[in-house]
């Protein structure tokens, strides 16, 4: 048994060794990505396919460039389309070594163009999982487990090619699976709301954020609005992630644009499409396209701000109009 | 109020069609992205309006009334839905047994119903470097796995139907031996139709092989065969599928998927 | 291996052929506890202690009479007295034959004195457990799982007498215990808020009562109100239990008086010392005057509503002003 | 400002003081009902502002200010908590080592720190009768294997210390062997103090058992022997205990247990 990112034990060991108190984590993305995110690392996404995904941080690793990452993640869209995109124009600056996922694509919008010129092209190792699966192993790992029992996909060629093991049931004498934890390095997480200590708030599905987050040795949290610690506090029910599971929060309106981000935006469609058909392209072979966009829009700029600035705002608007999930109203500090 | 049939319409749109009247009222059906999605809005909206969608990124019950999902995990299945939380929950519920239909789709299909949305190529040798390379499962394999039936939608092609598929993402009947689920540890019941561009399949009960059930409009049963990578089991009772109304049809393409992000896909072929 | 309650294959079966589709589950309390609890039942108790316990429930219960009943709960106090109550009063009305537990005790009220004589009396089957080793064992159940691991407590004498199982982890090499799941035939569970379908909120400590719920075959659910469903379903992310999960519904104020209710009342100390005195002398000898209490409480009365009527209000009123959780202040309807 | 020592304070005030004091600021402390939890509210309001606590039944990092809570599950833990699910939640993040302390009681303790609060009488022949029944573990078996260390509070008696416990709850070191909580799986550290009515005890780093570190006012090292069951390590540099001051007892009397809900419990000898 091999693992990837941290052994249960060596998780285990790095979390009791740490600084659990309550403390002012702000800082800025820049610093947070310099400091949690290393050559080799393994990566836990957040986020499901192209919805609150944390592209302000993957735009950041990618600015700063990384080499032989390991992406771990149930379903996801733009977070791995974007870091695969830098390795398609440039492997010296960023590379992917290794996926362990369940699912990549961007649905609605159409296949990856990336994941089929990484993986036709053997660029990467591949560990394939259920959507379940990655999320059950993250969450043996944030609760402290080496394991947890699953029962699907038995019976499926995954278990020719990953790790987990099929064992007999002591209690029920049945076949049932056991998936290995996952704890990554560092899970970058992006959700609307989050306290300067960390207390996150997430609102519409969770998707894995909470577990992947508690897995990982470090977490870096970018919200789309800081908010008072005691407003944070005043609905302890609804907090999805305690501030000591948190090492860096930074408030980053947009964080998951294009992506949508429930009571914030809706996709945007128009951005999400042109991305992609420029990774198409890259995967057939034409790389210009992509190289200037990453120029325009990554390499050019320096934050997420930047990045928005150069979209229409009646774009930004639309996406923020036909946007249905319920919006938030939540008390914030202003600062100037 | 007498029914109109549609005039013309397109494979995806009897495709959801099909899938829609193969769902029953009040039962609580996990529904997979893209024509599930618009299939279940349809039976919402006709015979089905107890059915209780689940989607795998957490939400349970939603009103499907803000707009065609484009996404299993964006805002619109989350309005007034009866829960929410994350994947873990969804799938946890349904390994349970809350989900009485999984509705998914793959792109390759073998005669017991299992299905490969991973990969084309040589397995396991060929895995690091596929010929195609698809997404992955998602949560369709623990759908296969884990609803109490599945449904299954699917481009009916040669290419697409064949006696052993490259990869086996989620199981359906696995060998089609007695039991084979069971044995395997499975606890849902497997494949329960396939609903196809061209015919309504389903599996006999005891070889657990495909069988064609109904042919769709146009289609007749060797045609259906003749579109098909293995020998289907085609009883004397096969039926022809009640064309689309004009009320599905225009609730599909004004009401539903207006922007035809599902629906007017262009199927390879 | 034995399993109490439903084995995992037949709490799947049982769950699998259930009419699952979203209908008025209201009906009287009365109603419910026929149906619903038989004897010889494993019983899923909710609530922490004293707090949120199905107080109304278990004296509706108490009132019908059931015999050889198996409790399940992790920590528990008011609801396992009063059916210990019961027994020490008759036992041929109504009878627990074994516990599945974590604690039975009263904390800054004190020890459980039925339980000593109980035990001390060898009147009941034991199983020992921790409170995380039931609420995992309810968990493992909830999701579908026949066992769930834990690392606690490894090396203690539980594991000599429980059904836990010391294996090697496949991974680590390292012993783990496996819990076997817990599916009882019935849960009784109180919450704060539910709507006509069953769909539940619960306001503070979720404590084990979700898992609990949707471990169990059946479940019955009192709410110290019944809310509309449109305010339940206005915030997706604070319900606690799907409708789906339940079949009965009763709105029952009080329904977990004397205990705790966050939000709604504090513990009514008086009343629970009262009780517990009574308890305590039964244990030496002298049950009268604990027949008398369930004669005036318990079998003189219908209902909770005419429990509580017994009691003076400025004493409803004191619980009400020094409980300190956060009032609730859903919208619900009013009905005649 | 001069510091004031109490005139009179009972054994039960002493050990909160001690409690408290053994608890380092900013660190996570899980807590078990009774005297821990006024132990943590005491070290909150002297030295320890940036304690978290963690109560079993859901609540995390809450504000220790709506009053002395009777249970740790009851809404007084719950003011303006950092976290608030339940059971499972809490002894999962201690698990996955989230919590620095486990501050627990128990009934009987043997040399090795192993607790007993289960039951009195022989084990295992009479489970099902015992002589004494007490009530459970409760979560505090969950807090002595997996928070990284352990505290304990004890009642100092010669029949509550004892070379062989009825019933090993909450373990300890196990037998004393070196490594024996690792080789037996647990993931803590285990036990770091034992405070009692008498004195500050650790353990002996290379036999695991039981060392006396200082004696509270009143007590030698022959007086605490005395009222233990099993012979105790004592080194040559055991320390007096520094008596609770005027502040500190004024603090546990007016500010956390004015009603005495677990400070004036009376000691059973």
């Amino acid at each position: 048994m091999y693992w990837t990112g941290l052994s249960p034990d060596e998780a285990r060991q790095y979390l009791a060794n740490k600084d659990k108190s309550k403390k002012d984590k702000r800082m800025t993305l820049k610093a947070a990505v310099e400091k949690f995110v290393n050559d080799g690392d393994n990566i836990g996404i957040g986020g499901f396919v192209n919805a609150r995904q944390p592209i302000a941080i993957v735009h950041e690793i990618i600015r700063q460039g990384r080499k032989d990452l390991i992406l771990s993640f149930q379903s996801a869209g733009l977070a791995p389309e974007y870091l695969a995109g830098a390795m398609a124009i440039d492997p010296d600056h960023l590379s992917i070594k290794r996926m362990e996922l369940a699912y990549f694509a961007h649905e609605a919008f159409g296949i990856s163009p990336l994941l089929r010129y990484l993986t036709e092209n053997s660029l990467v190792e591949l560990e394939d999982w259920s959507n379940y699966n990655m999320s059950a192993r993250f969450k043996a790992a944030s609760i402290g487990l080496p394991f947890i029992p699953c029962r699907s996909p038995l019976g499926s060629d995954m278990l020719q090619t990953n790790r987990a093991k099929v064992i007999t049931c002591p209690f029920t004498e049945r076949p049932i699976m056991l998936l290995p934890a996952s704890h990554p390095n560092v899970a970058l997480i992006h959700v609307q709301e989050a306290d300067i200590y960390g207390n996150c708030r997430i609102q519409g599905p969770l998707y894995t954020c909470p577990e992947i987050a508690m897995a990982a040795a470090n977490i870096i949290v970018t919200c789309d609005r800081l908010i008072e610690y005691d407003e944070m506090t005043r609905y302890p029910n609804r907090i999805s992630l305690p501030y000591f599971a948190v090492d860096a929060v930074i408030e980053v309106p947009f964080g998951s644009y294009p992506g949508n981000c429930n009571g914030i935006h809706y996709f945007d469609e128009q951005h999400i499409q042109e991305f992609r058909g420029l990774c198409e392209k890259a995967r057939k072979g034409d790389k210009a396209g992509l190289k200037e966009y990453y120029d325009k829009y990554i390499f050019g700029v320096k934050n997420t701000t930047e990045f928005v600035n150069q979209l229409p705002l009646s774009q930004i608007q639309h996406v923020q109009k036909i946007e249905p999930g319920i919006r938030l109203d939540a008390g914030f500090t202003v600062l100037e | 109020m007498k029914k109109e049939y549609a005039k013309n319409f397109t494979p995806q749109e009897m495709i959801v069609v099909a899938g829609s009247r193969t769902l029953p009222d009040k039962k609580v059906v996990f529904a997979g992205t893209g024509l599930p999605m618009v299939a279940i809005t349809l039976a919402q909206l006709t015979h089905g309006p107890g059915i209780v969608p689940v989607f795998e990124a957490g939400a349970v019950g939603p009103e499907l009334s803000r707009g065609l999902p484009l996404s299993v995990g964006d805002s619109r299945t989350t309005y007034k839905a009866n829960y929410l939380l994350g994947l873990n929950s969804a799938f946890e519920l349904t390994q349970r047994g809350y989900c009485d239909f999984g509705f998914i789709g793959g792109a390759e299909i073998d005669p017991y119903g299992n299905l490969n949305s991973t990969m084309m190529g040589t397995f396991p040798d060929g895995y690091q470097k596929p010929k195609v390379r698809l997404p992955g499962s998602g949560g369709a394999s623990d759908m296969a796995c884990s609803c109490e039936q599945t449904i299954i939608i699917m481009v009916h092609e040669p290419r697409r139907f064949n006696e052993k598929i490259s990869y086996v993402t989620s199981p359906g009947f696995l060998d089609g031996s007695p039991n084979a689920r069971q044995k395997a540890g499975l606890v849902g019941k497997g494949p329960y139709r396939v609903i196809t561009t061209k015919a309504i399949l389903g599996f006999d009960e005891e070889t657990s092989r495909m069988k064609l059930l109904a042919t769709l409009p146009g289609e007749t049963p060797k045609s259906v065969q003749d579109a098909t990578g293995f020998e289907l089991i085609i009883p004397s009772d096969v039926i022809e599928f009640e064309p689309p109304t004009e009320e599905e049809i225009r609730l599909i393409r004004e009401q539903i998927d207006p922007k035809g992000y599902f629906v007017a896909k262009k199927i390879k072929e």
